[in-house]
């Protein structure tokens, strides 16, 4: 089936961003029954030059020619007309709406009279929503639900499209291993029926399972397509950094035998007013020590984001039973402005929305943090203010055209390299990562992984969240496991394999997920 | 009025008036009225526009503060700045036009003030009827023609903060002094007819037994009409201020018999066109204080006078 | 479930303010004057020029704009109904239906320049403020107009004057008639139609209504000519209860109808907001001037009284769980 | 970089508008009217009191907030200055002081409201408005208040009336003059503090600015304070000018100053926004108010010109690149 002309081939396209030239003259080509991989590090223009192919980007040079004819989207509307959906990067929901709402939002089914028709609407997401394996009720509000799930939402909206070519941009991110399981046996099923998917990620793992080819881009310019199945992740990081990436994990265990930093014990929180879908910790035990890297592992809607949240004190109002402990001194923190002053820093799950004011300028960002401390009598020294976000830029490894760029002009990488700077620069002695590399590039993982470990090597303790189980066993020197809000195991890397982490995360959940998929 | 001449005399003698160009000349008139958005006011302007037709030698530019004190004394300043003839003013509130008002005064610039009069002596000549009297006369009116033997009246004020309703108020109180005549309720109607109508559909539900509604002008009169005919209580009368005669006016309205009476409130706009012909024109004085008549219409003299005011002229 | 929790409390601010009204009602003959059926439909008379704004205004709100001309655009209205009646002794019906379309007009205009310029909202129809309210002066002479019926030239048609009357055995007033179907049709409206999904979408997150391929622009036109539409209908409403089309009538209404609209629950913010918290709104403070005047509360008083109330009733609605749309 | 173009942006409409009164100046002998350096400093006069009240709300539009109350304030600071010279026999200090607490206050409990129980800015301030208006009346006695200079009781110390004469060689109005030094105070304290850096993050992204440890709810309600600080301070300045406290004066202040705010290219949804910026669209309305008045615009045009050339000038501000924090 792959000789037959291509569904899609775009040819000579370049767009550039005022100055940014997001993509040189590249070609590229997506047949019917195929998952092909686009590969290529932070910024490489993955996500432009599909935006270019889902009508969400118009002005650049070139031509796309869908069957043979070429075409030229008004807008998303006509590619999806065409037959082309995308999934993009950032999870784009009307929080308000229902999430059979979102689905079909552009497209309501409607009654003879042309009147909304909510029936249809509601049993067709259902179906949609089965077949994405998760459980969750079509009429409520997507605002309540998890960024995992928010994302397992845009998925089912993209299937209801059933378009020929479907754009995945990094759907997994947000997902922890069992939800992706899920996804890929849905993509298989897609591939089968002849669709063309192209498949966006930095987790080289996956390329492996999914892809037949494999494009990577550098600097907007296609430098390598593979055959994804012969291809080795050196190959492909390789071409994507342009040198040899020294191998990602390894580099990353810190000491286990520190002092003692942080001690939790049966923390449990109780709402004042509890919020629909959230899931507060309810009994969880654990411990880092100065230096120590631990990681917390669990499904969708485990605790992770509310463990680290509550310990940041921007959780849920509520009474606390249990203790938390820092060097020793018990605290409880009512907000962040307590939680910075004991020494406890917290990078946010979501960048976009909890990290970053987009329209602002990359120096702002960096420095918010601590304009307060550089400043005298209330004045912010302007050269102090430069100097500090220049250091961070450099040590982070930020590429920028400059500190005065918005930070909404940077790719996904850069920004969330930003949001980490900031939370350095307070100096703190227990750093909070909730899935920090979502998103992220193998050399900008590698690099934050460097730096980790650098800061753990300084005493710092590190409780990281994370969703990708080849980062808790490559990083940490811990895993503890979170399910429905309690620690349930305790895994020590050095031994414990991937397998055993998932297996320990899903527990009982894997038969659940079993019936749904 | 000797007075007044006297004084005015004093006046001219502190600034130093151009020579007067009389007949020859050409001679431009500044009028700074305090907003367009109360009918009266709007009227006022055409009465000036209307009389100045008459004089070949004017032509007039009219500025409008829209209710707003530092508008209004900013355009005194732009009119001072185009070095404008003739200066007529219909002040938003006297005092903080005072001393805007003296210093085209002092500059030379022959200032008539109409309806309402700025501090001190340092204009031309106030030209206008006085808000306190009128509403003496409205109070006397009730007390004497329409409830002689007393009752219960209800009140609908201008704008509360702006002088006129002030005064309207306590001149009322002073005209109905002494008779068994109770204001039993009174409201905002901010010169308005729809608010005056609001009000007044729920004041008279409020306060029973209400016989007249005396509203500071005309507008609110209409408003308590259409709210006395829709709560069924046609028996009320309603007495009002202005007295405009223009279709929309109250007379009017007196004449269609959907007010008891109203107090013509002269504007004044063509004794200031005349004052200013005098001044610049003939060259000769104008004495410092010109009081208008107050008129009470009703029935009988309604077609009557509105056939006089708008004979122009 | 939550739709209907939501709605719930929409309407609870204004039952409180109802039964505060019961409480503090003056009375005669051993009769509560508030609950008195006349009073009740005076209230909603009242409120029925600003809720008619209101209603377009929810849907200016819901789409995360605001619209200041609407005020100015009652006055213009008004001004050119009574025009066309009296001076150009035009039909009820055509005067009605061209006034109609005037409001359309100018509304859509401001969405073209909002939608299409970028512009923001605010200012956009801050301009069409002044520019409606200018239009109405020049275009009346700068003199109220008068609207006296009769068949004679220059004389309105009597049916015109029914706007000023009551229906139903002289109880319900015409224009709290208007008011309930107006509301009840943009009720039924922001529930069924895909429009609405549209509008609700445009408010909680443009981008993503954009590449789901929700006509953005076009519903955002839309959008604000629905609500100069049916400005101009407030206008005819109001010529016809007062008999006068009046240049300067309306103003500082537009905030009343957004005040009512933020009180039933909308967000300014956009997405948030149902027509049944906006009527419920605009009868709160309908209710409230009321019985504050059947008691003859002195106007400063009232409007200190009103000022908090309106806070405590916004207040309300953020102990809200999330809307629906 | 994009800082410097920024400002040289929102300069572009005033220079605009400049050029075009230079060119449609009304010539006195042989004498451009409108460069007359009189006529120049009238503007500006003219302007000192919606200047003052605009850099506050540049401070409240950038935290993406809105304050409605500005001109009842300034009403109500009016008319306090004037009871307290007048009627308390107060001396020119300690009025002036009371006056500016009295604001600051006033400002605060708004941003009290706003902040810590999250009602949205618009309301709190809507009711902020009616409130200070009423207060205004009821603290006058329902009258504008006289103010008289001289030593006997029930006047004021000359000293007060200084806010009414030009210093320098009777060239420069002191209100003017207040007006620049406020700007520039604002200015650099926009530029240069860490409180700026904390303003322009909550309007940026309010989430992030919270996380990032900004003390957010403190940053809000010192924002409103100022702008209620500055509405006291016009009041004091208009009084000053006027010789008066008035009760209804400054009503719709608000929206010149929101207007100024905007056409120098800030957004109302907050994190953009600069002094400079709102200065130059202060004295942009400044001037095309002047130029059409000395040339005897009929007031209803002048409505529609002023109209038509906000919505332009805030087309301009389209035209800018992203702005900095
Ligand atoms: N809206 C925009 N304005 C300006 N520059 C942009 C914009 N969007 C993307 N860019 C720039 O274009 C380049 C490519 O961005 P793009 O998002 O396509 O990279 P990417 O490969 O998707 O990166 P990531 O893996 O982080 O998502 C980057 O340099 C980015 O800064
Ligand atoms: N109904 C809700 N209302 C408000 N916040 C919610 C709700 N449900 C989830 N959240 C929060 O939204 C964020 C996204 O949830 P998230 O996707 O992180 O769950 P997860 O990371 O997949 O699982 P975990 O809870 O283990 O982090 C978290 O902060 C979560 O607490
Ligand atoms: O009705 C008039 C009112 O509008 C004006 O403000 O003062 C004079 C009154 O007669
Ligand atoms: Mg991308
Ligand atoms: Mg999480």
């Amino acid at each position: 089936m792959t000789d037959r002309a291509p569904l899609v081939a775009m040819t000579g396209i370049s767009k550039s961003y005022g100055g940014v030239r997001a993509i040189r003259d590249a070609e590229f080509t997506v047949r019917a029954g195929e998952v092909h991989a686009l590969l290529g590090e932070n910024g490489a223009g993955k996500s432009t030059l599909m935006k270019v192919l889902a009508g969400e980007v118009g002005g650049y040079r070139g031509e796309i020619r869908i069957d043979g004819e070429p075409v030229r989207f008004g807008g998303p509307a006509d590619a999806q007309r065409a037959g082309i959906s995308m999934i993009s990067q950032e999870l784009d929901l009307v929080p308000a709406l229902s999430v059979a709402e979102n689905i079909f939002l552009g497209r309501e089914p409607r009654t003879r009279l042309g009147t909304l028709d909510r029936r249809r609407m509601l049993t067709a997401a259902r179906e949609l929503l089965a077949r994405t394996g998760v459980d969750l009720e079509p009429k409520r509000p997507v605002e309540h639900l998890r960024t995992g799930e928010q994302q397992l939402v845009t998925i089912a909206k993209a299937l209801s499209l059933d378009a020929r070519v479907l754009i995945m941009d990094e759907p997994t991110s947000a997902l922890p291993p069992a939800e992706a399981e899920q996804l890929f046996r849905v993509i298989a099923e897609l591939r089968a029926s002849g669709a063309g998917i192209v498949y966006i990620s930095h987790r080289m793992a996956e390329i492996g399972r999914l892809a037949d080819r494999a494009t990577v881009l550098r600097n907007g310019r296609v430098v390598a397509e593979f055959d994804a199945r012969e291809m080795t992740a050196e190959q492909a990081s390789e071409a994507m950094v342009g040198r040899r990436v020294d191998q990602l994990y390894g580099t990353g265990h810190g000491r286990a035998d520190g002092l003692a930093l942080l001690e939790v014990e049966h923390l449990a929180v109780r709402p004042r007013r509890p919020v629909p879908g959230r899931r507060e910790p309810a009994g969880i035990s654990l411990r880092v020590a100065e230096g120590e890297i631990v990681g917390l592992a669990g499904l969708l809607g485990s605790g992770r984001t509310e463990l680290l949240e509550t310990l940041y004190g921007v959780g849920t109002p509520g009474r606390w039973t249990g203790r938390v402990r820092l060097h020793g001194k018990e605290i409880h923190p009512k907000g962040p402005r307590e939680a910075l002053r004991h020494g406890i820093a917290f990078v946010p799950e979501d960048r976009r929305t909890s990290g970053l004011a987009l329209e602002h300028s990359v120096l702002a960002n960096t420095v918010l943090s601590v304009v307060g401390r550089i400043a005298r009598f209330g004045v912010v020294p302007a050269a102090r203010e430069r100097r500090a976000a220049m250091s961070t830029a450099e040590r982070l490894g930020i590429t920028l055209s400059g500190l005065a760029a918005p930070a909404g002009s940077l790719s996904g990488g850069n920004q969330q390299k930003v949001v980490l700077g900031r939370n350095l620069l307070t100096e703190p002695a227990l750093l909070l990562l909730d899935d920090p590399t979502r998103g992220v590039d193998v050399g900008a993982k590698a690099e934050i992984y460097r730096l980790l470990a650098e800061i753990a090597a300084q005493g710092v303790g590190v409780l990281l969240a994370s969703s990708e189980l080849a980062e808790l066993t490559g990083v940490c020197d811990r895993v503890v496991v979170l399910r429905e809000g309690r620690s349930v195991r305790e895994l020590h890397t050095a031994e414990a394999g991937e397998a055993e982490l998932l297996a320990a995360s899903m527990g009982e959940a894997a038969t659940l997920s079993g019936e749904t998929g | 009025t000797t007075g007044c001449g006297t004084t005015s005399e004093n006046a001219d003698g502190k600034a130093e008036p151009k020579p007067c160009g009389g007949a020859g000349g050409k001679y431009t008139i500044g009028v700074s009225q305090a907003n367009v958005a109360e009918p009266y006011r709007e009227r006022m302007d055409a009465d000036i526009r209307q009389a100045a037709t008459a004089v070949p030698q004017f032509t007039v530019h009219f500025a409008d503060a829209q209710q707003d004190n530092s508008k209004q004394v900013e355009q005194v300043e732009n009119f001072i700045t185009q070095q404008v003839d003739l200066l007529i003013i219909s002040p938003n509130e006297a005092s903080p036009l005072t001393s805007v008002v003296k210093k085209a005064y002092e500059r030379g610039i022959p200032v008539l003030v109409l309806d309402r009069k700025v501090n001190g002596d340092a204009y031309t000549s106030f030209i206008g009827a006085d808000n306190f009297d009128i509403g003496r006369r409205a109070g006397e009116f009730v007390a004497q023609t329409l409830l002689p033997g007393g009752g219960r009246v209800a009140e609908l004020k201008g704008l509360a903060g702006s002088s006129p309703a002030k005064e309207r108020s306590d001149g009322f109180r002073l005209g109905i002094g002494g008779k068994a005549i109770e204001v039993v309720a009174s409201a905002d109607g901010d010169w308005l007819r729809d608010r005056g109508r609001q009000q007044a559909d729920a004041l008279l539900k409020g306060t029973p037994g209400v016989q007249v509604v005396y509203a500071h002008n005309d507008p609110m009169g209409e408003g308590a009409y259409l709210a006395a005919q829709d709560a069924g209580l046609s028996g009320i009368q309603i007495v009002g201020i202005d007295g405009l005669p223009i279709e929309a006016g109250g007379i009017k309205a007196v004449e269609a018999g959907r007010l008891a009476a109203t107090f013509v409130y002269p504007t004044g706009g063509k004794e200031a066109v005349d004052s200013a012909r005098k001044i610049l024109v003939d060259c000769q004085q104008v004495p410092k204080v010109q009081g208008l008549a107050i008129e009470r219409v009703t029935k009988d003299n309604a077609a009557e006078v509105y056939a006089r005011l708008n004979a122009g002229g | 479930m939550t739709a209907w929790l939501f709605r719930f409390q929409s309407l609870f601010g204004l039952v409180l303010v109802f039964l505060a009204a019961v409480v503090f009602s003056p009375v005669r003959n051993g009769e509560l004057l508030f609950l008195d059926s006349g009073n009740l439909f005076n209230v909603v008379r009242a409120m029925s020029e600003i809720g008619i704004l209101a209603v377009g205004m929810t849907f200016v709100i819901l789409i995360g704009g605001i619209d200041l001309s609407v005020g100015s655009v009652l006055g213009l209205a008004s001004v050119g109904a009574a025009v066309l009646l009296v001076r150009q002794d035009f039909g009820v019906l055509p005067a009605v239906l061209a006034v109609l379309a005037a409001g359309l007009v100018f509304g859509l205009l401001q969405g073209v320049v909002t939608a299409k310029l970028g512009i923001q909202a605010f200012i956009v129809t801050l301009a069409g403020m002044q520019i409606a309210r200018a239009l109405a002066r020049i275009f009346s002479g700068g003199q109220g107009v008068e609207i006296a019926y009769g068949d004679a030239p220059g004389r309105a048609p009597t049916a015109f004057s029914l706007l000023g009357e009551r229906t139903f055995g002289g109880l319900v007033p015409v224009p709290a008639l208007i008011f309930a179907v107006v509301a009840g049709l943009a009720a039924v409206l922001l529930r069924v139609t895909a429009f609405s999904r549209h509008v609700y979408a445009i408010g909680g997150n443009e981008k993503a209504a954009r590449l789901s391929g929700v006509p953005v622009d076009r519903v955002k036109i839309l959008v604000f000519g629905l609500c100069g539409l049916l400005a101009g209908l407030a206008g005819i409403v109001h010529a016809g209860q007062l008999n006068y089309g009046g240049p300067n009538d309306g103003s500082m209404a537009e905030l009343d109808a957004i005040a009512a609209v933020v009180i039933g629950g909308a967000s300014l913010s956009g997405g948030r907001g149902t027509v049944v918290g906006t009527v419920a709104g605009a009868l709160l403070v309908g209710v409230l001037r009321n019985i504050l005047t059947l008691n003859n509360v002195d106007s400063n008083v009232q409007l200190l009284i009103i000022g908090l109330v309106i806070v405590a009733a916004a207040g309300l609605q953020r102990l809200r769980p999330a809307a629906v749309g």
